[in-house]
């Protein structure tokens, strides 16, 4: 349904273009669905929906490509980054973009996202880090909390048992090749206009071909977490962002 | 003889449920019994559905050609699901949700304000409860008592706070189906 | 979507309760002795997983969800490697990442239970169940001369009952062994008697655990010189020649004056065995052949039970994979026609009715003719 | 075959029915997509003047009560709600001169 | 043991050369407009990528030596989908690896090609020349109901032609492509005629390259709908059905008058050449069938030749993997005898010669028996 | 060979009784046999011969297992860390060990070190890193030293192209499940000494139950590199050793 | 008619270059040929070896039940190729490692200081070009002047340098080859 | 068949020939397992001494020219050389009182 402006009126929010004007296949809340936008607003503002090839993960947003109205290839479970590395090589003018959830990026993925980093191919990574498998029904990720429950941690993470959370971004963090790593969040309307800064800053640097950036979200699932989308933005803020704080965490096109 | 039950409705009916709760019965009543569900990736808001087959010897094909009973409690499930029921079958419809009704004249169709009785006793979830109710009453395809004694048997342990209002819901829905079947003898 | 099977543990030896597939054979697994599980989330296996995932800890035994399906399996071999009773599981693309591992531990002759939940591909194609990685499980999966025991139930209760076995025959012939259920299986709930049985430990006197006492061991599939690995391989081969030998299984309904007969396994025999019955309500009398163990196929007693009927329907929720066992036993000496469903949909007892009316009327030669076609 | 005449309630389509409260003409400073809305209410929690409430007297096609704009008056069209919205089902528009002092 | 072919690049069309067979294979896709290669390090395929790692630069186009076989397969699944045309090869164990990418290629019906340089297995087994993923490539590699086509060349100057062949394939039916070659063929030199061939672009209206002034597009292959997903399906299998149809290739010598038929691919097919012209000297009359594509298999042309035979030798550097499509296509009319060696060793024509002599020896009866004992 | 003491002749040195007593297949001057007789060492100075599990790589060092005297799994190419992880599992009185070569950690096994990590299992990990991939012929590691020549990489390592060594220890000693992290190196009898000492530290490490401990060694291959073994001895030294820092990167066994 | 040799010694005897020469003289004599190495992992020290197979029509097997000829310059190649030579055929043992001798009475075997013939002309390496030269002086199974000529191509090329020594000691294992057929004669 | 008679040189088997300048009963501090050198020389430059040096004079079982305690009298015993050496051929002992002297 297209929405007309009331006459005189002057239009202060609306859909952008690239966003598809349907229903999501998200559970309600689902933080998935900001970032889509985000990234359909970003990429309009850049003017880059025409070059764009994006890749889905294997995840809840491997829908990404219904809703995202840019060429997509559906990368198997975790192997985005390589994915985007091939499509990257044999496409020099194209405007390559990965997005992938926690468990693809930072378990079954750990490889290539650190390879593709390491290489610092000219890629924008979006990692949404919601710290638990949303798809298959809520279990244990790598980036989910100590003490937090999970369909596969029934009595909350225990390190001993389960391991730490992984602090992945930072790892990437440390690579020269990686120009540009940073961690947004969807608590609010605030933070999430400045995850939209970070995802723009982290497309402009493809542009400028200075290597490898990063966006990590810091985003909920209520359905995971067994919360409503309310008690989940509220764990977010007072929980989650405590441990991984949003934040740019490198940016070496500013280093001297 | 084997009798075959499609549940179908929005993701948050409680649909799976009620399912389970009828296969419980049926094993409790010394029937043979299989639930099965469509299962899908976490979407809510989509339609989801489960079949329940009771018979007397082990259950052999889980899928089936046409289905002895169905009941829808969202549009789209009627849509989907009234043509699937054999001739001769039932059909209960959550009136409540659907204006619509199956436009077939072979099936017996009961229209039961399913998530008005559920919302009333307090919880949405409850509206495949009370559509049960409406089956069994006007089916029989297993006893009440069988219903009750499985609602307690699983709630009983976890749940103990939501039994009564289930119980509550499924005699609504129960009284429901057999008025039906009264006003239908003469 | 994790439905629990009702009432939660402890699950008494004995009883008659309603269980969800997944969860019976994790739960099977355990009564068998597993003494670890691996396994890395996936539809429509997650909640084999997450049983385990609670009940592991409960026992007092190791759980890992592992950081994929690499790592799983290689934990697996690990833990395997020790002498200890483990258990992965999975579902199609998950396996897929599993072939490396497994063609090392078939190499290292390293027991270890691997059940695939089998969903629609090819890629990530689907959740729905299917019956599509025949070939993976029984020929193919991974490089190299070696088949690995595959066991297929058709019924929630047949599944907890050949875990144990399963476990037996990975130790008894130091083999990874392959469950191969689907979606189905895993996400049906069934009444089950619960009885679990924990096979016998036989001794690794091959596995590392510490050289204390003794020369040093190694696990392990590499032989540099050729010579060295042909004389493995062959060692290998007189094994599986053992086990095609002795570890044939299979159950038959209906055979006798059976006019045509079904070969078909796990959900698809249970569509066949609906289809029979109401076959022979238009006096049609068709047997079912259900082969249990995929590898070492039941080629001998099927050509001998084909033999004394007029053709043979394969059916499987695949395009036409155990048809290329069937026609091997056969050897054209019946017709084989195929009737089979994809990407995730299960075909209808009355889509086997008519597939079977369909062979009835035609001729020896036109089932062979079309049994090819199946095959194009 | 028996039609068990039951007084069902309302039901709208997938179109949501003028919204009660202001009549019509009056300026509307939001535009919904009530078809969309999943009732998160994470809009509501954005929103500094308590203009949004879910509308309990109906269900949308995708099963839900759908968000309103309860205190049109109240909106000031600093969008936080749309911002906030996963599903996007909020446009927000800026009163035109005229109307805006009459909304006051 | 990098032995680079001599003389180094440029090679000159029509020139005759010594090359190494890994090298020839890589420079052969080269010439064959091979877009982007990406691989791993193993033997006895690392010259292939060493090939790659000095002249796809030369020739300003892409070469990545991965992080792995995951990340190689994965890069090429990426490259590809965009059109381009793309190289990967491996060996056995890293070729089981891409085994999930394969099945998400053939599912999204994305062009490529992988050539497998196979060696011994199971396992790490060893590095010398084998046969035995002759499954993993015809049948069960991946998940899902698939096939791929499978090449296999006998000669360095074969590998080269089919290099072309394969990439042409692969566009003209969108999917991946196998060349199965083994250790001998890659790490052999020969005299080959330089002869290249660059197949025709046909422009790939299906692949990602921007939206720019068209709708999206999307190259995937999940279907969550069981329904969508059996239509594609039904799709790929009618695909398949088409390159059964079509693309069927094989070679025969001295059939006329074969008393008996060896059939035989790849290395083996040499040795079995060698064994048939001593064969000849005791006055033995034999033929060799030399399946190229291995997956479409010759299955009717095969079973017109053996019908005109007493009986058929299958040779493999395997324990008996062709032998079974052979045995589908002969279907019992024939005996089927079977010779192979494993684990990097390689028959002799001496042990191919004796092979040949008892098979005439024996009655059809025994030899059918013997058969069947190849598979046990 | 046995060598028996010349009467009133005290030993020095001499092989460690773990070590076997054969010719190995590595190339002269290989500084692996130089890692192996330190592991023997070790294991037998702590007397846990009897009771350790270790685990071989692919790679040169595949052969470990004929020349360290306890018990081996050989693992697939990169997964030494998962497989001891299972062993470790089920086995919570063995000592166990990886083995690994930089091809073999840092390329396709990324995923399972940094996850045997990130659980800070308790392992003790020894990476061989000799900046190339040796057994296959001399191809470019994710290690291999910018402007390094290698089979795969004949005109030396480029940043753009290729993409920048890895600082492997570096990204897993920044994980809390990492208990010990250093680097020693195979230059001199001096530095061999302090590496035996770090490879100690991470024993002990793994029996005091503290958490993961990994040694990185950078180390030579002559034939890799195409040199002498001298001279590849001296490029450790004088550029490998600049880049790849000796030293303890963390020991949190030590804070406070 | 196929000729097979196979060349075995210490993996830095330089027996790949030399069966490479052998190649690339057959093929630039119009003969059919194949060459093979038994490839292994990367050790230094252990037994290395190729075989070189020359014929008139395109190369079949490339194993060979029995060698036409082997060229020996160690003793484990020795042990283990001596036997694999076919009745009547030839082998060339590197005299200056190798005391011992065949023990065969069916072959032609020729004892030839290879290694000192090598170090003389200053390279080890060399040693297999040395074997080559007798192999090819004795058997005469390529021309001389095709094998100076493949050294051209090869080493001119690459290394330039070596390419004068390369030919000396090609030469020296000539004549000793030709020579030895000399004394063999009356 | 042809046996050419060659004075070829004189070869070790896998055992090393008594070494050449101290006489067999003077005090050795080095045992050299001279079948598994690999002539890595690594030793000789670890060796402040000059002490060892590689044998051109022959070929052990591997191929190579072994190493060689040239000057015995200059070893220090200080093990430098056993502790850099990759294939452990070498043990080091201390000189008995007696000969310690005398080596010098
Ligand atoms: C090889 C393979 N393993 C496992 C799966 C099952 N799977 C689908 S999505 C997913 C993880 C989803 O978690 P995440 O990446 O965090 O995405 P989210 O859904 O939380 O956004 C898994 C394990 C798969 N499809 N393929
Ligand atoms: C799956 C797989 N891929 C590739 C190989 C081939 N391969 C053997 S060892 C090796 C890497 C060796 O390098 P490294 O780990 O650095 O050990 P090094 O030999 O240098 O000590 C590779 C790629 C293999 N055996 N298995
Ligand atoms: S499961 Fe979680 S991540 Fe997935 S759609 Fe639902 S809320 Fe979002
Ligand atoms: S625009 Fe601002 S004031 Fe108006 S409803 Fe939204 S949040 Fe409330
Ligand atoms: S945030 Fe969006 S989806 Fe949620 S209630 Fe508000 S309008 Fe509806
Ligand atoms: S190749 Fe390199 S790492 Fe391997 S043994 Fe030789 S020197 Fe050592
Ligand atoms: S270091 Fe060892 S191997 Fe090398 S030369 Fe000295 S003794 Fe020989
Ligand atoms: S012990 Fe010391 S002094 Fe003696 S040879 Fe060795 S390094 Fe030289
Ligand atoms: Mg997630
Ligand atoms: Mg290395």
């Amino acid at each position: 349904m297209t929405t007309e402006t009331p006459k005189g009126a002057r239009v202060i929010f609306e859909r952008p273009e690239l966003l598809a004007d349907r229903s999501t296949h998200y559970c309600p809340g689902c933080g998935h669905g900001v970032v889509h936008r985000l990234i359909a607003e970003v990429l309009g503002d850049l003017g880059l929906g025409a070059r764009t090839i994006a890749v889905a993960p294997v995840g809840c947003a491997v829908f990404a490509y219904d809703y995202i109205g840019v060429d997509f290839v559906e990368a198997p479970h975790g192997r985005a980054p390589a994915v985007a590395t091939g499509i990257r090589r044999v496409r020099p003018d194209a405007f390559v973009l990965t997005y992938q959830g926690d468990g693809d990026l930072a378990a079954i993925g750990t490889a290539e996202i650190i390879h593709a980093a390491g290489r610092g191919e000219l890629l924008t990574a979006v990692f949404v880090n919601n710290g638990i498998y949303g798809m298959t029904g809520g279990q244990m990720a790598p980036t989910t909390l100590l003490g937090q429950r999970s369909t596969s941690s029934p009595g909350g993470r225990e390190a001993a048992f389960h391991g730490y959370p992984i602090p992945m971004t930072e790892m990437l963090a440390i690579m020269p090749g990686v120009a540009y790593a940073a961690r947004g969040s969807v608590v609010d309307a605030a933070a999430i206009g400045r995850t939209k800064q970070y995802l723009r800053r982290a497309c402009e640097i493809q542009l400028e071909g200075r290597g490898f950036a990063i966006v990590e979200v810091i985003s909920n699932c209520p359905v995971g977490w067994g919360m409503t989308p309310t008690e989940s933005i509220e764990r977010l803020r007072d929980v989650v962002a405590k441990e991984y704080r949003p934040g740019v965490i490198v940016d070496r096109t500013r280093e001297a | 003889m084997e009798r075959s039950v499609i549940f179908a409705g929005f993701g948050g009916q409680g649909l799976l449920f009620a399912g389970q709760v009828l296969a419980r019965a049926a094993m409790d009543s010394d029937r043979e019994v299989l639930w099965i569900p469509t299962y899908g990736p976490e979407m809510r808001g989509g339609t989801a559905a489960c079949t329940v087959i009771v018979g007397d010897v082990p259950i052999g094909s889980p899928v089936v050609d046409a289905a002895w009973a169905a009941v829808v409690l969202n549009p789209p499930s009627l849509a989907k699901f009234a043509p699937l029921v054999a001739p001769g079958g039932t059909l209960v419809v959550n009136a409540t949700l659907i204006e619509a009704g199956s436009g077939r004249d072979d099936l017996d169709e009961l229209r039961v304000p399913c998530t008005r009785l559920a919302r009333e006793a307090g919880d949405d979830r409850l509206v495949s409860v009370a559509a049960l109710g409406a089956l069994v009453g006007r089916t029989g395809i297993v006893g009440p008592d069988a219903i009750t004694a499985a609602l307690r048997a699983i709630l009983g342990r976890k749940h103990p706070e939501a039994l009564e209002a289930d119980l509550a819901v499924f005699e609504g829905g129960l009284a429901f189906g057999r008025a039906v079947l009264a006003t239908a003898t003469p | 979507m994790t439905i629990t099977t009702l009432p939660p543990t402890p699950l008494h030896h004995g009883h008659r309760v309603l269980m969800k597939g997944n969860e019976a054979m994790a739960e099977a697994a355990i009564r068998a002795g597993c003494d670890a599980y691996f396994g890395y989330p996936i539809t429509p296996q997650a909640e084999l997983l997450e049983w385990m995932a609670r009940r592991m800890p409960e026992e007092g035994r190791p759980f890992i969800q592992a950081e994929s399906e690499l790592g799983a399996i290689n934990m697996a071999l690990g833990a395997a490697a020790t002498g200890a009773r483990v258990l992965v599981s999975s579902s199609s693309p998950g396996i897929s990442l599993m072939a490396e591992a497994m063609s090392y531990m078939a190499g290292a002759e390293i027991p270890m239970v691997l059940v695939n939940v089998m969903r629609g591909g090819p890629g990530l194609g689907g959740i729905g169940p299917g019956q599509a990685d025949y070939f993976q499980a029984t020929k193919g999966h991974g490089h190299g001369d070696y088949r690995v025991p595959v066991l297929a139930p058709s019924s929630i209760g047949e599944a907890m009952a050949l875990m144990a076995d399963a476990f037996e025959l990975a130790e008894k012939y130091r083999t990874p062994v392959f469950i191969l259920a689907d979606g189905t299986l895993g996400q049906a709930m069934e009444p089950v008697e619960l009885t679990f049985r924990e096979p016998p430990r036989l001794g690794a006197d091959w596995a590392v655990t510490g050289a204390g006492g003794r020369p040093p061991r190694v696990v392990k599939s590499m032989h540099l010189a050729p010579e060295d690995l042909e004389l493995h391989n062959r060692h290998l081969q007189a094994k599986f020649a053992e086990i095609t030998a002795r570890e044939v299984r299979w159950a038959g309904e209906n055979l006798d004056g059976a006019e045509l007969v079904i070969v078909a396994y796990g959900t698809a025999a249970r569509v066949a065995r609906t289809a029979i019955s109401r076959a022979r309500e238009d006096a049609l009398q068709v047997g079912l052949f259900r082969p249990i163990s995929l590898w070492p196929f039941p080629s001998a007693a099927l050509a001998e039970v084909a033999a004394r009927a007029r053709g043979v329907l394969v059916v499987e929720m695949s395009a036409g994979q155990m048809v290329e066992d069937v026609r091997l036993a056969i050897e054209g000496r019946q017709p084989v026609a195929f009737e089979g469903r994809t990407g995730g949909m299960v075909p209808t007892p009355g889509e086997v009715l008519d597939a079977l009316r369909r062979l009835r009327g035609a001729t020896g030669a036109d089932d062979a003719a079309s049994a090819k076609e199946t095959r194009a | 075959m028996i039609a068990v005449a039951e007084g069902s309630l309302a039901l709208p389509g997938a179109e949501l029915p003028a919204p009660a409260g202001p009549a019509p003409e009056t300026w509307i400073p939001l535009h919904i997509a009530t078809d969309r809305c999943k009732a998160c209410a994470l809009c509501i929690g954005a929103c500094a003047h308590g203009a949004l409430a879910l509308d309990e007297t109906c269900v949308n096609a995708l099963g839900y009560h759908p968000i309103r704009l309860v205190d049109p008056a109240a909106c000031t069209s600093c969008a936080l709600c749309a911002r906030v919205c996963p599903d996007c089902v909020l446009t927000v528009f800026a009163a035109p001169k005229a109307t805006r002092g009459a909304a006051r």
